[in-house]
């Protein structure tokens, strides 16, 4: 136990659970957004999180990007990239939400059934990566750890006087990426004509369809935008940590959903909330003790937070339940 | 129309006193999942070996028997070997979790097993089973050669320490804070199938160490190795035998420049053919244990040369064997180790993204 | 005509709920549908609307075949239920509610002098335009869903017993309101349980039994048929 | 029944209630009795109070002041179930039913209130009774272990509940579609499932959120008769309702709210002449269709 | 496969069984345990086809089938939490994994807690709670496990549960884990004691190689355990579970003790998965905290749901397939995994009731089933 390391080193834990909470939050929100609408723990999120990260590294092998590239190509990478992450991401949540939910709904099965469903898409897109893909392509896929180049490279930009904090590049992008995402995130649903559809179909999807909202449209919607940020999600990742993995997904994807459930899932400030809450608990905690009672910190502070409000720190939003 | 099949079970096999010489090896270990490409090269090893051999009269088969290193598939496979008579030896188990919650399995079949990289201390030093035996050091050992390469080689005085809280990494870490001593400045844990390193950096950062161990598996060393070269931490990184496969240069890109695995496995002979004939065979330079596995099963083809029939009689010929391998010259203790003496402890260096040794270290004791 | 329902047969699994039912309705027209509990008033309502599809015949509305189109779709195209058990969106407020009646809609001006209207028809949403709604009760309930269902200006106004659950004087208001809203030009089909006010406001109905069309004419025939009057109006 | 008392005495006392969500003041220091067997109306213009008043009473919701006092006993914030197993019983106003469940099981789930059977005893039936004779099963050897070694509490009461459930069906005249699944029954049908379950539980006094609602007349009047017979067999009944001719009809006393606030309560006919009630909620007295 | 099972469901073999004589009915079900009593013999072409150990590289028959039992029991205990009560329990591993681990913990010489008590008390080397303690004792650990997880949080709404109950199946291992000086860390315990019986010729009666032994022990309790479990689910206790998954509030209004009675379902839960998880450490004579990992969660719940939620026979046939054909299918080695989300995929959809519903969700289902397609048919 050493309190005086996480007190020395405050600043500087922090910017560390800041960074590793603004990742899960923008995760979360894939969670929160289909949570919200579809009452449905969406499984195979983690994954669409995954295939994001592969396509940083595909994006960078197809235009030759190294570390250490010019400035130009720094910046077009990088943007290519994260469009191209965005796209596919969203590609594979609307994949997984044509293959394994919407022919559910269609037969109007129980929930628990679409959970079962998620698990084999996880299952189904770790092992493309795993195992299919190494067959037919080789390396980089199968199920080992894969480089991708540091493309931007961590450079310190300012240091935060009388604390002496150094700020680096990658985590600025990371932070602001996160929150400006969110913020726009946020505006869309709570401001436009859309996002008001959204949460009608979350309350109440036959009286939204008689209120002239296309119920097959607000779902797509939903897992397209929350495919696309765990696209953001995906490059931000592999800005600040260079790597991917078959099943990458699995943990974060993990952290992510309980962070949403932290914040108030179906709520998706709650997302923001709950994910940079998770993120400097984890940090926090593991400064005191380590890093191998991660989980055992993130699980006891969802179930203390959750004695106290049992529908998290905001509450739930999105599909407020009926009174 | 109704058959009955002849699944073993009992008095069926090839053992019949004296007579024909039909037998099967095992071969155990994670043939797929995760793990697999530190497994699947010593089994491989192990085919090329059979393959090599003139059995003369005997026909001997290798069966690979997936267990993706889990305890709990692990055992219906084991008591399937064990019950069956037609096997006579078992190479593996390849990792010592799985081995753990078999042996005594094969030990009440009476089936001597060669690991070809199990070494957790307590398989042969806490409860030892006779038909156990193994080709490696167990990690006391090896956590006494990495402590040393750190304070001989690197000369450092202050390192810091860091596994993975698992099985395998755990143990060899506390070896190495054992040996070092007043040498190690702090010890961190981190956990299978993190990539965020963030609180262990900065624990790094405030010891300001002059060298760092790492005892776990390439998955979180590159992350982790990168993280620290992030930070501008420049100092040696150096890690145990589960860094060693060219996976590792390939995760870790080129953070992992200069960084150390210690594998208590010599360079392959270049004087011998091995590396050559194994890559013809399986298209890759030999990997993890390859050698090893080779070792293992030389040493059962030599018993039925022998005139071992039955897995009493191999039994006795594995636990006398003395005989040159590709990896060590071979011999059991009462334990059925390895001798100190034997074994060589090799630094390899990460240089270009593959390893290439760099120094032997003889452990102290 | 406006609307027009051919042959209609809907079914809940193995229960065929309509038998093979036709409606029609006028442009302009104040038409109602009365029936016992479970008669298919609800399902009729339901199979106009597009909430669910029908087995068997055919929807055409403003000479437009809207069978294969979905709710939201024949919303687009005027065609408004303010459903039975109210619907309202129980986590959204009063405002947001009434916002989402105008979902389809552009015209910003015109939105907000649809508020006044709504506000001016229903002072208690005013007073409670940031309750959420489904703290509300039930009547304040029944007042939001048919203020939203103005909201989306509809062309034909389908009310699903909208006065269930309201005080006295609330029925006779909500009477008033389909009046009112009819001489404005909007065409309504209502259905009632309160079968004497639906009937005398009424230009024509429509008396389901069971599934079945069993009766029809003008609101006041029907008024003044024995045997609606026994079985409907509780008039022995 | 449980416990019967006198008839006339107080069964409940909503005694100064005041309940605020936040800035609404819901029920505003309301103060009126349940008399045993009797019918009382609950009436009021929409957001009363009523309902709010029905779930403080069932322990839905804990009064911001005031007491509720149920045979004497103060309940305000008793957990819902306990509050049933003291003898109150009520519907909904937006129906709720175990939709996937049969009509019957519904009424059974009713009277699993008043069983006693606990998980141990059904796992390993060992709370032994001695049946009746008429409980005895038929068959010889099973009649003789049933006389010697009794017969479980369980079974007695599976079989007790079962015919319970299917005469209360028929009281309340549904009987037909007993085993279908309550989801697919019409809506007049649900409303009286609803009660059918309420009964099931025994309760001293039973609450009717807006039974006749979505009714047409002729249902009403059956309705009414329901109402009549259930306060017959004992029940004490509070009934909220919108239809003045439901209400007069068939109530003894009748209270009314408005704003939260008791503005008058008396026998039907001075409730119905009263000018206030009359300005607040009936409006024109023709208009009580 | 759906329309196999169609044909199946035409020869009503339900409506049969619903009808036959009493006499028959008993015959039936004595001929199948019977049978599942022979098994580990079963040696008749083509049925031998279904053993395990037939092709090269396979395992062992007989203890393919005690893990499969093992997993039954595991699914009985869930289908109790998940398809009766309604809730859903993604930590189930942690129940497993305290069984296995209280008998490794109290039985075993080798664990740290025995031996700190052969210190403390100056008993022999030999000394450790002896089999018949541990039962008890592993069985009382999983139920006030399952209580202390179940009284704060049974109360949160249902997905939060999912959340919770997944956290603490991971607490719980990683618990195990770090412990050292409780659990032996990551090592695990090796000596779990196995159940006391006959040595025959120098070997325990429950020994290692004579898998089928401890089959038969499993099976025997398995069937225990279904004819309790079905006891419950047709009693007062099993509609109160049902009430309280349609409508909690309105249960309780009614009555229903709610959170008693989602207690006792969590309870029993845990007692199932305890008792699995001690017949599993006890027959491995190994515990170690990587068999208890999440996956091994989301694998029962899918063995629940698969085989069809609600039904004792849907999950004992969603446990014994998502056990065997892995197992069956070893040569597929590394394909396994890929085969097995296809599977769920495909198998969830074409037959969203589950394989062998209960008749009550089938019910359910065809009526929301026909509702959704009505509803969508104009798509
Ligand atoms: N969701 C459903 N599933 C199955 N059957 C249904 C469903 N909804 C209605 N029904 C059945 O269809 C028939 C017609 O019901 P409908 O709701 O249209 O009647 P209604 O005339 O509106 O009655 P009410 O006056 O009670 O509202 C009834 O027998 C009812 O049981
Ligand atoms: N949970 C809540 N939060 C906020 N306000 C509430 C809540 N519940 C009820 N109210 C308010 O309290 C008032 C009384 O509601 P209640 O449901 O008791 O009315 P009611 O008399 O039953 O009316 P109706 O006849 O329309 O059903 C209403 O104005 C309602 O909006
Ligand atoms: C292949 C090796 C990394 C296995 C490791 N030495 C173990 O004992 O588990
Ligand atoms: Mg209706
Ligand atoms: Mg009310």
């Amino acid at each position: 136990m050493d309190f005086d390391a996480l007190i020395s080193g405050l600043d500087r834990h922090t910017l560390d659970g800041i960074t590793r909470g603004s990742i899960y939050a923008l995760v979360a929100l894939g969670y929160t957004m289909v949570y919200g609408v579809m009452k449905l723990i969406n499984f195979a999120h983690s994954e669409v999180f995954m295939v994001g990260t592969w396509t940083v590294l595909g994006v960078y092998t197809a235009i030759g990007a190294t570390s250490g590239s010019g400035l130009a190509m720094v910046i077009g990478a990088t943007l290519l990239a994260l469009i191209a992450a965005m796209l596919a991401s969203a590609g594979t949540a609307l994949a997984v939400e044509r293959i394994a939910y919407r022919p559910l709904r269609k037969k109007g099965a129980p929930a628990l059934i679409f959970l079962i469903t998620g698990i084999g898409c996880s299952m189904v897109l770790v092992e493309v990566f795993g195992q299919v893909l190494r067959v037919f392509f080789g390396r980089p896929f199968g199920r080992v750890t894969v480089n991708i180049p540091a493309v931007l490279e961590t450079k310190t930009v300012f240091t935060i006087p009388g604390v002496d904090l150094a700020v680096s590049n990658t985590r600025i992008l990371i932070i602001v990426g996160a929150i400006v995402m969110m913020l726009a995130l946020d505006a869309f649903v709570n401001r436009s004509r859309l996002g008001r559809g959204v949460r009608a179909v979350a309350q109440d999807p036959d009286t939204a369809s008689l209120m002239g909202v296309n119920q097959e449209r607000v779902i797509m919607l939903v897992f397209v935008l929350g495919g696309a940020m765990a696209g953001v999600a995906a490059l931000l990742y592999t800005v600040q940590y260079d790597i991917t993995k078959f099943d990458i997904g699995f943990i974060i994807g993990l952290k992510a959903f309980t962070a949403a459930v932290l914040g108030g899932i179906g709520n998706l400030r709650g997302a923001l909330v709950g994910g940079l809450f998770l993120g400097i608990v984890e940090v926090y905690a593991s400064a005191v003790w380590d890093s191998s009672w991660t989980n055992v910190y993130a699980f006891v502070v969802l179930v203390v937070v959750l004695m106290f409000r049992p529908t998290g720190i905001l509450g739930e939003s999105l599909g407020k339940a009926r009174a | 129309a109704c058959g009955t099949t002849d699944t073993g079970g009992g008095s069926s096999g090839g053992g019949d006193e004296g007579g024909d010489c039909n037998f099967k090896i095992a071969a155990m270990g994670a043939l797929s999942g995760p793990n697999a490409s530190i497994v699947v090269p010593s089994v491989d090893g192990a085919q090329l070996a059979l393959d090599q051999w003139d059995g003369g009269d005997c026909t001997v088969e290798m069966e690979r028997f997936d267990t993706e290193g889990d305890p709990a598939k692990a055992t219906p496979v084991a008591t399937q070997i064990a019950g069956d008579e037609s096997f006579i030896g078992v190479i593996g188990g390849a990792f010592s979790g799985e081995t753990r919650a078999t042996k005594t399995i094969y030990q009440d079949g009476g089936i001597p097993m060669i690991s070809q990289s199990a070494t957790a201390t307590d398989l042969t030093q806490e409860d030892p089973v006779e038909v156990f035996h193994r080709l490696v050091p167990y990690d006391d050992y090896q956590g006494a050669a990495i402590a040393k390469y750190l304070t001989d080689e690197v000369g450092a005085t202050k390192v810091f320490v860091i596994d993975n809280a698992e099985a395998y990494g755990e143990p060899l870490a506390d070896r190495v804070e054992e040996t070092l001593g007043d040498a190690m400045i702090q010890r961190d844990k981190t956990e299978v199938g993190q990539t965020d390193f963030a609180p262990t950096i900065s624990k790094i950062e405030s010891a300001q160490p002059d060298a760092i161990m790492y005892g776990g598996y390439i998955a979180e060393a590159a992350p982790l190795l990168k993280q620290i070269r992030d930070a501008g931490i420049d100092v040696p990184f150096i890690g145990g035998d589960g860094l060693y496969g060219a996976d590792f240069g390939n995760a870790v890109g080129e953070a992992g420049e200069g960084a150390v695995v210690m594998c208590p496995c010599a360079p392959i002979d270049e004087s011998s053919t091995f590396a050559a004939d194994f890559e013809e065979a399986y298209g890759g330079a030999p990997g993890a244990y390859a050698a090893e596995g080779y070792d293992a099963m030389t040493v059962f083809l030599k018993g039925l040369e022998d005139g071992a029939r039955d897995r009493a009689a191999m039994q006795e010929f594995v636990t006398g064997y003395t005989g040159d391998g590709l990896s060590k010259s071979i011999a059991f203790d009462e334990n059925g180790d390895v001798p100190q003496d034997q074994v060589s402890y090799w630094a390899y260096k990460n240089t270009g993204g593959t390893l290439q040794p760099e120094v032997e270290v003889k452990p102290a004791e | 005509m406006l609307l027009e329902m051919k042959d209609a047969v809907l079914s809940y699994g193995k229960i065929e709920a309509l038998h093979g039912i036709s409606v029609q309705v006028k442009e302009g027209e104040v038409v109602s549908l009365i029936g016992a509990n479970g008669a298919g008033k609800t399902s009729t309502m339901r199979a106009l609307s597009g909430v669910r599809g029908l087995s068997a015949g055919s929807v055409v509305f403003n000479g437009e075949d809207v069978t294969k189109l979905r709710a939201d779709q024949r919303l687009r195209l005027g065609l408004v239920l303010c459903p039975e058990g109210r619907g309202i969106f129980p986590g959204m407020t009063v405002t947001e509610n009434l916002n989402m009646g105008a979902y389809t809609r552009k015209d910003k001006a015109a939105i907000d002098e649809d508020y006044d209207r709504v506000f001016g028809l229903f002072p208690r949403l005013l007073e409670r335009k940031k309750q959420v709604a489904g703290t509300m009760s039930g009547g304040e309930q029944q007042m939001l869903a048919i203020g939203r269902a103005l909201m989306s200006r509809p062309k034909l106004l389908m009310l699903d017993e909208p006065s269930m659950g309201l005080a006295p004087m609330l029925i006779q208001q909500i009477f008033d309101i389909i009046t009112e809203i009819s001489q404005q030009g909007t065409t309504i089909l209502v259905v009632e349980q309160n079968a004497k006010q639906a009937l005398s406001r009424s230009d024509r109905a429509y008396v389901l039994e069971t599934g079945n069309i069993v009766k029809t004419g003008t609101g006041a025939e029907l008024l003044d048929d024995p045997s609606v009057r026994e079985a409907y109006l509780g008039v022995a | 029944m449980h416990t019967s008392g006198e008839v006339g005495e107080t069964l409940l006392e909503v005694d100064h209630v005041t309940l605020r969500f936040g800035g609404v003041v819901a029920l505003n220091d309301v103060n009126f009795e349940i008399r045993r067997g009797e019918i009382l109306g609950l009436i009021g213009p929409n957001g009363a109070g009523k309902t709010t008043c029905f779930n403080a009473m069932t322990g839905v919701y804990t009064p911001t002041e005031g007491k509720i006092r149920f045979k004497g006993k103060e309940i305000a914030g008793t957990k819902p179930h306990k509050i049933n197993h003291l003898g109150i019983a009520r519907t909904f106003q937006n129906i709720r039913l175990f939709p996937e469940m049969s009509a019957l099981e519904n009424v059974m789930v009713g009277c699993d209130a008043r069983h006693k059977s606990s998980v141990v005893g059904v796992l390993f039936r060992t709370y032994r009774v001695r049946p009746a004779e008429d409980e005895l099963p038929e068959s010889g050897i099973r009649r003789s272990l049933a006389k010697v070694f009794g017969v479980s509490r369980h079974t007695l009461e599976e079989r007790a509940g079962r015919r319970r459930s299917m005469e209360l069906l028929r009281f309340v005249g549904i009987a037909d579609r007993a085993h279908e699944l309550a989801r697919n029954l019409p809506y007049g049908y649900q409303r009286r499932l609803e009660i059918a379950r309420a009964l099931a539980t025994e309760p001293e006094l039973i609450c009717l959120d807006e039974p006749a609602a979505g009714f047409n007349p002729a249902e009403k009047e059956d309705l009414m008769g329901l109402i009549r017979r259930i306060r017959d067999l004992g029940h004490t009944v509070l009934v909220i309702e919108h239809d003045m001719k439901l209400v007069l009809g068939v109530t003894d006393r009748i209270v009314v709210l408005e704003f939260g606030s008791k503005i008058a309560e008396g026998t039907p006919d001075e409730v119905a002449r009263n000018p206030k009630v009359i300005a607040a909620y009936l409006g024109e007295p023709d208009d009580a269709a | 496969m759906s329309q196999i099972l169609d044909a199946v469901r035409g020869l009503a073999l339900g409506e049969r069984w619903n009808h036959a004589p009493k006499v028959v009915r008993w015959a039936v079900m004595l001929l199948v345990i019977a049978f599942a009593f022979y098994l580990p013999y079963l040696n008749i072409l083509p049925f031998a086809y279904i053993r395990t150990d037939l092709t090269a590289s396979g395992s062992d028959w007989a203890s393919v089938l005690f893990l499969i039992v093992v997993y039954m029991i595991v699914a009985v205990g869930l289908n109790v939490v998940i398809g009766l009560a309604g809730l859903l329990d993604l930590g189930y591993v942690g129940f497993y994994a305290l069984g296995a681990y209280s008998v490794a913990i109290f039985g075993s010489t080798n664990s740290p807690v025995v031996q700190a008590l052969q210190s403390r008390f100056g008993l022999s080397e030999d000394w450790a709670v002896p089999f018949a303690v541990c039962i008890p004792i592993a069985i009382l650990v999983s139920l006030v496990a399952g209580v202390i997880l179940g009284a704060p949080t049974l109360r949160l709404r249902g997905d939060y549960l999912a959340i919770v109950t997944l956290g603490f199946g991971e607490i719980i291992r990683i618990t195990f884990r770090n412990l050292d000086g409780i659990s032996n860390g990551a090592a695990g315990i090796t000596g779990v004691p196995v159940p006391p019986g006959p040595e025959t010729d120098g070997r325990a009666f429950f020994n290692t190689i004579d898998a089928e032994r401890w089959y038969w022990l499993a099976l025997a309790i398995l069937i225990l355990l279904i004819f309790l479990a079905r006891r419950l689910e047709h009693s007062r206790v099993g509609r109160a579970w049902l009430a309280i998954r349609e409508d909690e509030d309105a249960a309780a209004v009614m009555g229903v003790a709610g959170f008693k009675f989602k207690l006792w379902a969590f309870a029993i839960g845990a007692t199932l998965g305890g008792l699995a998880g001690l017949l599993f450490g006890s027959k491995q004579q190994y515990v170690e905290p990587n068999a208890f990992m999440v996956n091994l969660s989301f694998l029962f719940v899918a063995m629940v749901v698969i085989g069809g939620s609600g039904n004792i026979f849907g999950a004992l046939l969603g446990a014994f397939l998502l056990t065997y054909l892995p197992e069956r299918f070893r040569e597929f080695v590394d394909w396994r995994p890929f085969a097995f989300g296809v599977a769920l995929v495909a198998v969830m959809i074409l037959r969203p009731q589950g394989l062998v519903p209960s008749r009550r969700r089938a019910r359910e289902f065809e009526d929301r089933r026909h509702e959704a397609e009505e509803a969508a048919a104009d798509v």
